[in-house]
């Protein structure tokens, strides 16, 4: 049974999303314990899928049982690129499911299967997005995956989460159909959908690896995976989408979509064209990483201009995006870059999730959504606010964290490389989320000063409807302790706990990433 | 696959997409869009793809005119462009 | 206004890269095309495979059945559960258990020769003579898929079709009299059990995932090729159940408003 | 002007019309008004595509991927009894394939239509109404909460209310 662990991943979610259907349905009670059991079976999965790796290399599992020849049936594969980003993406979701067991006003209880159903089969889509070695395959798992997600982030109460859920439709549609248009074209040329296949036939013929439409393939993939990941010039979906989404589904939505996005990016990157194919013959790096920049630059300009606390932070996701697709085309010699974007799939992921929840508990709790809201929260809701800092830190990259390790590989692949522009971008971010975070955590501890405005939070009885507080309404500055219920608080900790425990550890999974990323021929200099 | 029969199919085809966007009443642009599906299933059938035009009419033109006809039901037949 | 020029400046831009692309292109038709006939310098030509190989290893003549079933039934797992997410999308986006959604007018008002009395004669009796002729021409296409056009897809999209004529012929209500709402829920979950839960019948006989020759003992076949090709129909029926109770529920959804009361 | 049709534009005509349907399709998503008319736009943008896949398997004079079923006990005389594949005009099995014998059947891969595109884009087909459905949903939503389905009026009102709903 242990060499079928990467279909177990799969399976565990996705039966853990039909017995929701035909049990949870008739019974509410019975929905938890079932996505509790799936999520653990997948995490002890993912968790032996990465030992595995780690001891004896790529795992590869062909469905069907159809091995020869390569592409006839759908392989999948797992080795040290996506190990440990199906291991993030269970831990996220298995976190996320605490958080959502208190889902109070924002979505009527009889849709509490059907977020369940929808839950499960989000992470089924991701966690085959990751394994799956497979062009087509990956289209349609993206199509599961954003479907999902569609109906996760329309479900909440706020008229303006449909109309953002629209927008997000439109755009995601058209982004995946984009990736369709590069399959045909490679699938034109070279008559194979398998990853490995598609490879070698690149490799051998050199017709067909300069020829049209395989850049034109490459180009389109490329910009359907950078519409899906919210990259810089097609990021107008991504704040309205995840801001107005009940934060039970914010908080699962943003640390994963995007990131996945980048690693599916780096998948094609490096096992369909290979990194030889696209940093010498192609040549585009120099334009991707300007495009980074601008993509950085904007994002924290954007952040700052900001007043609502999710808005914010959705902006903050645009500025990580930035930072990984401009770290995976530096083309520096030892690909230094490229070891910073892959840790930076995995801190970033536990970032923006710490960010998400405590903005979520926020919400909740004291119905704060705008930054002026959240005046003496410190007093208030002090562990949410420890969590809050703990992400805060990381996402300016203070040392314990692993935010500071995951720029640090970034700018010394940025200076081996010699992008300079890279380097100052990557510092300007740095100073810019420092100014953002300093700024809440100052309302938060010293409260609004009485100057601006009365520190009258208008809570939002409708919207997000929190407990009646027990005495008075919540704008007096009387010492009130109003700390979040124990399941949105322990997701909440174990993720500023692993945030710390990632940077400390950053050694042996930078190791582990780096021999990986030896054994690619990429460059002129290696 | 005749290929004079390939080519009116298409011609017909973009003719049929562009009345299909730039009629005003949503009701006749659903029903013009099943006609489209209709067009695109019959050039399936011509290119020997027999599975996809079977699917193409099921799905194509009967079910998804259907939605697009009871969404316009619901809300408002006249749009403004 | 500025929404058409960006549309026309990104229709150019997209436009001209492919059209870029496709001067590079092989002939339309042409039979040694890299899709059709394969590189050398790879695995050798998948498609050319199929062709060839696939009646002597699925017992299956229609080559699109067998690919769709057995070979890359794991994309068609996947197809099912896309299906499945959408009916659970638009029931939790749109289905209300208040009294109803704000009723907004809409322009049922001006023409009401719809609800003439002679269209309820007409169109009923009509329907219900269509409804048992499309359900049976519906399993025929499920059953009959192996060797002719036809499959899980469109039998199932067939079927909820037939139900869907029921709801026009009469009103709604009549319809979910015979497939309610419970009912239906539970039916596209039952589906795609059935699909997953055979492929993971072979997982637990030692194969992997979706692998239907070992299921040779369950059905005691002469031999793992007609495995696979009852295994395929038992797919088949699973994707049928499915897209069936996903489409009756989608147009439930939509013509009501959510509601599942008056509808269209 | 008529080598140019000749030599880029006939041999490539499925593939100029599919350019040409897609970026209709594409146009209207983007500069459509009503929230109906851009979802029409996204079907006929998906449907091009798989007019992009299903045009690269066609193969000249070949036939439908069904192979004609032949009884175990085929001899080599009998013509198929009228189970032959109905393809429009396709060049029937020629007799020489009869007489293989009938374990594995040979069949030229130049006579019958490449599969592979068929079955990928059975599955874009249902994906994209699969999201047509998802979408009208929030259509209708969109309409019962804002009243309008005009891009331009809904992002009137989305400006004039206060972000705090």
């Amino acid at each position: 049974m242990s060499d079928q662990l990467p279909i177990i991943v799969l399976i565990a979610p996705l039966f853990g999303a039909l017995l929701v259907g035909l049990w949870g349905m008739r019974d509410h009670r019975a929905c938890y314990p079932l996505v509790f059991t799936a999520l653990l079976t997948s995490v002890t999965a993912a968790v032996a899928i990465l030992f595995r790796v780690v001891n004896h290399g790529a795992i590869d599992y062909f469905v069907g049982g159809w091995e020869k020849p390569l592409g006839l049936g759908i392989q999948l594969r797992i080795d040290a690129l996506n190990a440990p980003v199906l291991l993030i993406i269970t831990v996220v979701a298995l976190l996320v499911s605490f958080f959502s067991i208190r889902r109070t006003g924002e979505e009527q209880a009889e849709k509490t299967p059907h977020f369940y159903i929808l839950f499960l089969l989000l992470c089924t889509g991701l966690c085959g997005i990751t394994i799956t070695a497979d062009a087509f395959n990956l289209f349609v798992l993206v199509e599961v995956s954003s479907l999902s997600s569609y109906g996760l982030v329309a479900m909440g109460s706020n008229k303006r989460g449909t109309m953002a859920a629209f927008h997000y439709l439109l755009m995601g549609t058209v982004g995946a159909s984009f990736y369709l248009i590069g399959v045909g074209y490679l699938y034109l040329k070279t008559g194979s959908l398998n990853m490995q296949d598609f490879h070698d036939i690149l490799r051998n013929n050199e017709a067909i690896r300069d020829s049209k439409a395989i850049t034109i393939g490459f180009l389109f993939m490329l910009v359907g995976i950078w519409i899906k990941m919210a990259f810089f010039p097609l990021y107008g979906w991504l704040p309205n989408a995840y801001s107005y989404a009940p934060s039970s589904s914010s908080s699962l939505l943003a640390p994963l979509m995007t990131k996945v996005s980048v690693y599916v990016m780096l998948r094609v990157m490096i096992s369909l064209f290979g990194l030889e194919w696209v940093f010498v013959d192609l040549g585009w790096s120099h334009l991707v990483v300007w495009l980074a920049v601008v993509a950085i630059l904007a994002g924290s300009l954007l952040a700052l201009g900001q007043r609502e606390l999710k808005k914010m932070l959705c902006y903050l996701i645009v500025v990580e995006v930035g930072y990984m697709v401009g770290g995976a085309w530096l083309a520096d010699p030892n690909l230094w870059g490229m070891t910073g974007t892959i840790y930076h799939i995995l801190a970033d992921a536990l970032m923006t999730l710490a960010l998400f929840l405590a903005a979520g508990n926020f919400a909740r709790h004291l119905g704060a959504v705008e930054l002026k809201d959240l005046d003496g929260v410190f007093r208030k809701m002090p562990l949410t606010s420890l969590g809050f800092i703990v992400a805060g830190l990381a996402i300016i990259g203070v040392p314990p964290t692993c935010g500071f390790f995951s720029k640090f590989y970034l700018i010394r692949g940025a200076i081996e490389g010699d992008h300079w522009e890279f380097v100052v971008a990557l510092l300007v971010s740095s100073l810019v989320s420092a100014v953002l975070f300093f700024r809440i955590f100052e309302i938060a501890y010293f409260g609004v000063k009485p100057s601006d405005g009365h520190g009258h939070a208008h809570t939002h009885e409708d919207a997000y409807s929190p407990e009646p507080t027990q005495q008075g309404r919540v704008g007096d500055l009387t010492l009130l302790r109003r700390e979040a219920p124990l399941t949105s608080l322990v997701p909440l900790l174990i993720t500023g706990v692993l945030i710390v425990a990632l940077g400390l550890a950053n050694g042996p999974i930078v190791a582990f990433i780096r021999t990986f990323l030896e054994t690619l021929p990429h460059g002129p200099a290696l | 696959m005749i290929l004079s029969f390939d080519i009116i199919l298409l011609v017909f085809l973009v003719v049929a997409a562009i009345i299909s966007l730039s009629v005003k009443d949503l009701l006749s642009a659903s029903m013009i869009f099943g006609i489209y599906s209709f067009l695109i299933c019959l050039l399936w059938a011509d290119m020997g793809a027999v599975d996809v035009a079977f699917t193409e009419a099921a799905v194509g033109a009967g079910v998804s005119a259907l939605f697009l006809i009871a969404t316009v039901y619901n809300t408002k037949r006249s749009s403004s462009d | 206004m500025i929404a058409k020029i960006y549309a026309t400046i990104a229709v150019f831009i997209t436009g001209s890269l492919l059209i870029y692309g496709v001067s590079d292109f092989p002939r339309f038709g042409d039979a040694r095309s890299p899709a059709n006939a394969g590189v050398e310098g790879g695995a050798g030509s998948i498609s050319e495979y199929y062709i060839t190989k696939s009646y002597a290893d699925t017992k299956v003549p229609n080559i699109v059945t067998s690919v769709l079933a057995d070979y890359r039934s794991y994309d068609t797992m996947f197809e099912t559960v896309v299906i499945f997410v959408a009916g659970m999308s638009i029931f939790a986006i749109l289905r209300t258990f208040r009294s109803g959604a704000p009723l907004v007018e809409n322009f049922r008002k001006d023409d009401s020769f719809i609800d003439g009395d002679h269209q309820r004669i007409i169109v009923g009796t009509t329907c219900r003579l269509a409804v048992p002729v499309v359900q049976l021409f519906a399993l025929y296409v499920i059953a009959h898929g192996h060797h002719s056009p036809g499959g899980g897809f469109q039998g199932g999209v067939l079927l909820g079709a037939s139900y869907i004529i029921l709801a026009l012929a009469d009103d709604l209500a009549a319809a979910l009299r015979r497939l309610s709402e419970a009912r239906y829920l539970m039916l596209a979950a039952v589906g795609i059990a059935i699909y997953s839960g055979l492929g993971f019948l072979c997982m637990l006989l030692g194969q992997n995932f979706l692998d239907y020759g070992v299921l040779e003992a369950v059905f005691r076949t002469d031999g793992p090729e007609m495995a696979r090709s009852h295994s395929m129909l038992g797919v088949e029926i699973g994707v049928a159940a499915t897209v069936m109770a996903i489409m009756f529920a989608i147009y439930a959804n939509l013509a009501s408003k959510g509601t599942l009361k008056k509808a269209l | 002007m008529d080598n140019f049709f000749q030599e880029s534009i006939a041999p490539h005509f499925n593939f100029w019309v599919y350019v040409v349907i897609m970026m209709i399709g594409l146009w209207a998503v983007i500069a459509k008004n009503n929230l109906i008319k851009k979802l029409i736009g996204l079907s006929i943008f998906q449907s091009a595509i798989i007019l992009l896949y299903v045009s690269l398997g066609v193969k000249d004079g070949a036939a439908i991927p069904i192979l004609p079923h032949h009884e175990e006990h085929a001899d080599a005389a009998a013509p198929d009894a009228g189970q032959a594949a109905p393809a429009p005009d396709a060049v029937p099995v020629s007799e020489s394939h009869r007489g293989a014998d009938h374990a594995d059947y040979a069949v030229d891969p130049a006579t019958i239509v490449n599969p592979l595109p068929h079955v990928l884009m059975l599955t874009a087909i249902v994906v994209g109404v699969a999201t047509l459905g998802v979408a009208l949903a929030l259509a209708q939503r969109i309409f019962a909460e804002f009243g309008s389905l005009e891009e331009n009026e809904l992002l009137i009102q989305l400006k004039a209310e206060p972000t705090d709903e």
